[in-house]
């Protein structure tokens, strides 16, 4: 908050004023840290205690989540879907992200709010409306089904995320090639898909991160034979107390610290 | 020639290809849904308002509404309070070490829900790292209660919040032209003069979309309260499971959502006017 | 049989309990007909009633609480019990039109013998009540049905003659003991881990929970000078594209012989059907409550049908407040 | 044959008129500038040649072809950008190929080009790096060099220099001009700088909201200006209202003060009329006491600046006007002190006449 | 009194030296212009004197008060800003009464001095408004205003006209000129523009990577130039590589082509020392027929080129070396073509003489 170097001596009140602001900054991080500090000793407790610190070290419960057949067959269910919803909802993302950033239309700004609405409506709603609209048409509990309820959901993230990596794509290079002969497809595969890798690449890993997370929605439109992880979790805390939950926080834990890293180094260029 | 034709000058021809597909999605798979809720609203066997009657005149849903603002406002003001610090001490770092700090912030932003709630058993509970903790410094009767009650829906919530107070209170708060500070200074201003007449006016904006944005979400908050909140601590999404899965009044249940939906509404409304001048809501 | 290339989908709580429906009932009922049976988990009214409505019927056969078997009864979200193939018999709880219970499991107060001896611990219902004579944190369902027959045996009502139940009379007892109550509990395995992690230190819990938690090691037990008998019951879905399939699922869970093993297996958890008492293992015996006896309370899915939403809305409301 | 030629054409952005029923036609071979000042279409109408927008109105010819609706990657032309538009993904190599990879040339054929083309812009030895290891200048050069291997018969540029500093863009600018004569293309340049429009140029079109206010040579633009507009945005000028005296043969009006002012010009108007009247300021030659010159007035040094080569003089005249004379730095010493009188004179050749109100 | 003294001041930013060893001094009601290309260490200099960043080594005097350890706040300077940092949240009123309300002022006084101070930089009607209601020359103005309104004695700009166009700057050059002189405060301005610099300042200091190059008066800088450097930073020039045949009493030397080159000046070196020579092209006068000068080259033309008011001949020296001449353009046409011979001539007094490699 000042710009003064830090060997001009300050006054007294300006210092204190400093080190105030630090220590609340210090403290807050501190908060923020802590749950992803707690879950990672967590899980290496046995399968009796739920206390910190574990008394035990062990990898009973880490053993368990990766042979027991319901977390891996959830896991990897939620991997398909989490990895379908992330391509579909680039696609998707993509046309509307350039449409948004290099074309002037009326009622641009109404699409931009419409777009993002999904992240804006409390998810009990979609998640309630989704399941009464769905089992209508018959399918629900359908992988394709959950794949495209994510997408509505993960796509705003995209389309926010590729419209800020697209502004940083001079769309004068697209031009350039354009005047030098390029047809639209060539211009779109040589030049703005390549100068938009880094955006597609975090769009994709939020996306995958957001749907991979989804509990609600899921929730209310899987079945047993396309349940997810998250919901899997969910009824795990619901009906028996399992600590495997906190081996697999530990794992998804290191998921979103992979997404955060990723979206920290996203920020340097912008 | 198709491909003159596409390519015309200045056309925009493409436009609906590229807006198709999100349109698409968008209505088949969220204003329908969408629409089906709010079919069940005026809908029970014919058209009628009257969940919406029963609801106005419902002690229950009065007391969940208050106590929905109650929790949303407070939650808000909790991560206003915790998130401004932090957007104001990323907001004076050099860039690098801002973005390594920053990782901080977007590492629970980017946590499950339920991996932080599970965390906050942890944490919270009366053998929870605070209490243990309390209890060695202060002896057996330092104990405190901070799982399923107020204070630990607000903590839980907070968290999840302050990442929504400081990206966009760190936003307007480094689009200030550090000039002014100088300036200010120059003319013999002193920091709390600064901080108060010019740093904390400037980076309102950002505050208050910042606030918005966390009345937004903490109002249609579910997971939290259930598993870190008391007796009192109903939301309205959880009036709104309760209806839909304990009595299977799902009239009732959609006529809640509308209301929830209208809030929210007005409140992203306000949001976008607060943000009119950035170009995207 | 035309059966024996079918499929149906079991929903049940999962857990422990489906796992020994799986290794009995259905293992039995697979060997019978060969109709394979997926077994599932999350039964959920809301879901059902969707399922049903928009006739998209998932589900062939569910377990369920008393209280949503009471309403997926009154919005006829059930088909009949065809009892033509589930032989219904001598019962300590009578069968409904379309659902029946299956077993019994029954209330009263966990602990941990560590932290208290057993004459620090409230025995009946008074007791519980009575936070002076016994200091502790107390622990509730956050829910009505079985909240107001406690809370009516608390005020003194006799456990055989809760019914119909006295709202005002219980919902004032209920306000009696709620600043003593540190968690109105949602979901079942807490009433047990949350004693455990001395979050709370009487716990209304079920005596089957508390023998599961046992075995696993850990220090709880159980008290209950006033039992409250709960069912579980079993139905099919309305619409469900394996109607007789599913029917005859069901006729193995009103089987004594099933019933009897399942209360062997998971002691704490009684038949419903007295010719199954016989068959129970000693141990299994001594963890179920003497239905005859004068302290033992049932509850009354009767009344329950009749009154479920009014008496849910109205104990939320009394939370919030 | 003209390269270029625009009809009639017109582009409105809703209710901005951007360009209004602009007529231009640029013969092959031509240095051709478009000047102005900001938001005065300069842009506009270089997009609507390259086919990068459309005309709301009017036709556009290249090699007498119409063009109107075709898109840009079939006008065959090239066009270089104030922020070089290089791709950064692209080593300068693969840049540079781009045009003729698109074009299906053979690998062989592509690196002999490239390779000439590079030494043409005089960095042979750059093929491998990276547009962002190159310094403005020589970005700018590739982005010359990418333009040129194709061999578009016109190339369009777009401020290309605006983005580098004083030094670089002089050297920038004999560059391109050492290109232009030596390829014989037809280049139509952007730019709101004056003094680079009258170095490059075969013929200047200064362009005012959306109108081509005089299209001609740099010369003729400076010393005969058609509008005050052209000759306030060309140069320095001093502006003074007269009136007519003598119409024809050649046009006396009275200037300030009453004096008499001679011109070479006839003007079609009737005596006592309101002129403007045009002066150059570096045509203002300050009198030696026993000089005297065509045309003279005289009035008191109000201030004197001295700007390195040049030194300004702002001269008062008797009724308040200021006008302004620059003069080459000749010594250390400035020739005229603040207060003191002075007497201007000038040719009438550089007396430039307006109509009043223009 | 020295307003302003720095004492061996030097600034280093990690391996960076932005400042080495400055010593500088400026006295009461000066105005000193820091010219110097970017990264020269102007902005650190004057972020010194305000405070902003703190000296790695020396003493910065302000009124013979050492402030070297002093924040900004308490050391009574002004600062203009290039981006005017004008706070868009408050009036122009509330911007300039800001630093009165700072200093506690009462309401009734805060506003009649910002009434007169919004008189003295001629813009009284604009209290009400926000900043980004105002052109950006009438936002600089108010910057001015607010920075006057608490009577520093000493005010700095960091190039506070960057942000404005041509003209723009033009006008509030006269205006800050004409603010300095009518109100006596001492002025240390940075830009990097040298006419700028030269319009405006009683001194200018040209900065170099971090030194001072030379300090002087504007014609003093560029009628003698302490180095190469400040020749061609101020203004055009010819440089050539002479060697020394008379060093006294005014050095005679021997110029491209063998051709003996006069100055004015002794130089102590030996005789055959290499030397460089500058001359402005504005100093090099083609010479008729008839005519002669105390210094001559012969050439060619290699090229004209008509930048308006100002006419560029480039003419090949017989060595190959090409020098040029800066003329008025006198008239319509060129009066001299492409490629005929001509001859340069200038005044021993214009023969600038420096030590080779420099
Ligand atoms: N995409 C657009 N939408 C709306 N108006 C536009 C658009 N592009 C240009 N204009 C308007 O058209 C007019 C001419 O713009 P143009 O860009 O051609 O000017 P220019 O002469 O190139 O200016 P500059 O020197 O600033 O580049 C301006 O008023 C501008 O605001
Ligand atoms: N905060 C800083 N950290 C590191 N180096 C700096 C910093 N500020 C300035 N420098 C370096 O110090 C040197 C002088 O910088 P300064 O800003 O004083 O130059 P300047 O003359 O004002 O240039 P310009 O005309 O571009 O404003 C430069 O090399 C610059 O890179
Ligand atoms: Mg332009
Ligand atoms: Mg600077």
């Amino acid at each position: 908050m000042t710009n003064v170097d830090e060997r001009l001596s300050l006054t007294t009140a300006a210092r204190a004023w400093r080190r105030t602001g630090s220590t609340i900054a210090a403290f807050v991080y501190f908060f923020l840290l802590m749950p992803s500090l707690i879950v990672v000793p967590m899980s290496f407790g046995d399968k009796r205690e739920i206390m910190f610190p574990p008394g035990t070290f062990s990898l009973t419960l880490f053993r368990e989540y990766f042979f027991a057949s319901t977390w891996m067959a959830t896991t990897l269910q939620s991997l398909e879907v989490a990895g379908a919803s992330a391509i579909l909802s680039l696609v998707v993302g993509f046309l509307a992200a350039y449409a948004l950033v290099r074309y002037d239309f009326p009622g641009k700004r109404l699409l931009n709010l419409v777009l993002l609405s999904p992240v804006l409506v409390p998810v009990i709603i979609v998640a309630l409306g989704t399941y009464l609209y769905f089992s209508s048409i018959g399918i629900t509990g359908t992988t394709p089904a959950l794949i495209v309820a994510h997408s509505v959901h993960t796509t705003p993230f995209v389309v926010v995320t590729l419209m800020a990596g697209l502004r940083h794509v001079d769309p004068n290079l697209e031009k350039a090639a354009e005047i030098m002969g390029a047809g639209r497809i060539m211009v779109l595969r040589r030049v703005t898909l390549p100068l938009l890798m880094p955006a597609i690449f975090a769009g994709a890993m939020f996306a995958f991160l957001i749907s991979f997370d989804e509990v609600v929605i899921a929730w209310f439109i899987s079945n047993t034979s396309t349940q997810t992880l998250p919901v899997k979790m969910y009824s795990s805390i619901q009906w028996e107390v399992s600590p495997v939950i906190a081996a697999v926080s530990t794992l998804l834990t290191l998921l979103s610290l992979v997404v955060c890293l990723v979206s920290a180094a996203m920020q340097k260029p912008a | 020639m198709a491909t003159a034709a596409m390519g015309r000058p200045g056309s925009k021809g493409d436009l609906p290809i590229l807006l198709a597909p999100v349109t698409a999605l968008l209505v088949l798979v969220f204003f329908v849904p969408l629409s089906f809720v709010l079919f069940y609203s005026v809908y029970d066997n014919g058209l009628t308002a009257k969940a919406f009657v029963s609801l106005a005149k419902s002690t229950l849903f009065l007391r969940v509404l208050g106590t929905s603002f109650d929790i949303a406002l407070s939650a808000t003001a909790v991560s206003l309070l915790l998130g401004y610090p932090i957007a104001l001490h990323l907001a004076r770092q050099p860039p690098r070490r801002r973005a390594l700090l920053m990782i901080l912030v977007l590492l629970p932003f980017w946590t499950s829900i339920l991996v932080k709630s599970f965390a906050f058993y942890i944490i919270l509970g009366n053998q929870g790292i605070i209490n243990q903790a309390l209890r060695w410094v202060f002896g057996e009767a330092a104990a405190v209660k901070l799982l399923f009650n107020r204070v630990g829906v607000i903590v839980g919530m907070s968290h999840y919040l302050i990442p929504f107070v400081v990206f966009p209170a760190l936003a307007s708060l480094l689009a200030q032209n550090p000039d002014l500070r100088r300036a200010a200074q120059i003319m013999g201003a002193g920091p709390v003069r600064i901080f108060l007449r010019i740093t904390l006016p400037l980076s309102m904006p950002g505050v208050i979309a910042g606030g918005l944005m966390s009345m937004v979400i903490s109002l249609g908050v579910f997971v939290t309260p259930t598993l870190l909140g008391g007796k009192a601590d109903m939301m309205m999404a959880n009036l709104i499971d309760f209806y839909t899965r304990d009595t299977l009044d799902w009239n009732t249940a959609a006529a809640i959502a509308v209301i929830l939906l209208a809030l929210s509404g007005i409140l992203i409304a306000m949001l976008s006017w607060v943000r009119r001048d950035d170009g995207v809501a | 049989r035309a059966l024996g290339a079918q499929q149906i989908v079991f929903v049940g709580y999962g857990g422990v309990n489906q796992e020994w429906y799986e290794k009995l009932m259905v293992a039995e009922f697979t060997k019978d007909t060969g109709v394979k049976v997926i077994m599932s988990s999350g039964p959920d009214l809301a879901k059902l009633k969707a399922q049903v409505m928009t006739k998209n019927v998932e589900w062939d056969i569910m377990t369920m609480s008393s209280g949503l078997a009471v309403g997926a009864e009154r919005e006829g979200l059930l088909e009949k019990v065809d009892y033509s193939v589930v032989k219904w018999q001598d019962s300590i709880q009578p069968s409904r039109e379309c659902t029946f219970p299956f077993y019994t499991y029954w209330g009263g107060v966990a602990f941990d013998p560590k932290r208290f001896p057993i004459d620090k611990v409230p025995k009946t219902w008074a007791d519980f009540w009575d936070a002076k004579k016994f200091p502790g944190r107390r622990g509730l369902r956050d829910r009505a049905d079985e909240m107001l027959e406690i809370a009516l045996m608390a005020d003194g009502v006799p456990p055989k003659k809760l019914f119909p139940l006295d709202m005002d009379r219980a919902f004032k007892s209920l306000d009696r003991i709620k600043p003593h109550v540190a968690k109105f509990i949602a979901q079942t395995p807490q009433t047990i881990s949350l004693v455990q992690t001395n979050e709370i230190d009487f716990s209304y819990a079920f005596a089957g929970r508390v023998d599961a938690a046992q075995k696993e090691g850990i220090s709880m037990d159980f008290v209950s000078g006033q039992p409250l008998i709960i069912s579980t019951f079993i139905g099919v879905p309305k619409g469900s594209k394996n109607r007789e399939a599913a029917m005859k699922l069901m006729s193995y869970f009103a089987r004594p012989d099933m019933q009897a093993a399942y209360g062997n297996a998971l002691p704490g958890n009684g038949p419903i059907a007295r010719a199954a008492m016989p068959m129970l293992s000693g141990k299994a015996k001594s963890m179920l409550p003497n239905a005859d006896d004068p302290q033992t309370a049932f509850v009354d899915m009767d009344w329950w049908a009749d009154n479920f939403a009014e008496a849910t809305k109205r104990y939320k409301q009394w939370l919030l407040g | 044959m003209a390269m270029v030629r625009l009809e009639q054409v017109s582009k409105r952005y809703g209710s901005v008129a951007a360009l209004s029923a602009v007529d231009l036609s640029v013969d092959k071979g031509e240095f051709v500038t478009l000047l102005g000042p900001s938001g005065s279409g300069k842009t506009t109408l270089l997009n609507l040649i390259a086919g990068m927008v459309a005309a709301s109105s009017g036709k556009v010819f290249i090699r007498d072809r119409d063009v109107t609706d075709v898109p840009p990657s079939q006008r065959d032309l090239g066009m270089v950008f104030q922020n070089y538009a290089l791709m950064p993904h692209m080593t300068v190599f693969e840049n540079i190929a781009f045009p003729l990879r698109v074009r299906k040339m053979p690998s062989a054929e592509v690196r002999a080009k490239v390779e000439d083309v590079l030494r043409l812009v005089q960095l042979p030895d750059v093929a491998q790096r990276k547009p962002r290891e190159l310094s403005g200048g020589q970005q700018q050069r590739i982005s010359i060099a990418r333009c040129l291997v194709y061999n578009p018969s016109l190339i369009l540029m777009d401020e290309p220099l605006g983005a580098l500093d004083r030094k670089l863009r002089d050297q920038m600018q004999l560059e391109i001009k050492r290109l232009h004569g030596q390829l014989g293309i037809t280049v139509l340049y952007v730019t709101h700088d004056q003094e680079e429009a009258m170095v490059l140029s075969d013929r200047i079109c200064l362009m005012n909201q959306g109108r081509i206010e005089q299209l001609g040579k740099p010369a003729e633009l400076y010393f005969h200006p058609a509008t005050p507009f052209v000759a306030t945005f060309l140069g320095e000028s001093n502006l003074l209202d007269v009136t007519l005296v003598t119409a024809e043969p050649a046009a006396v009006v009275r200037g300030p003060g009453g004096c008499a002012i001679r011109s070479e010009k006839q003007v079609s108007m009737a005596v006592d009329a309101s002129l403007r009247m045009l002066v150059r300021p570096e045509h203002l030659r300050p009198l030696a006491q026993s000089e005297s010159a065509c045309n003279e007035v005289s009035g008191i040094v109000s201030n004197v600046i001295f700007i390195g080569g040049i030194t300004c003089y702002f001269v008062q005249l008797p009724d308040g006007t200021v006008i302004t004379s620059r003069r080459l730095t000749e010594g250390a010493g400035p020739p005229a002190a603040i207060g003191s009188p002075i007497r201007l004179g000038w040719s009438a050749a550089n007396t430039v006449l307006f109509p009043a109100g223009t």
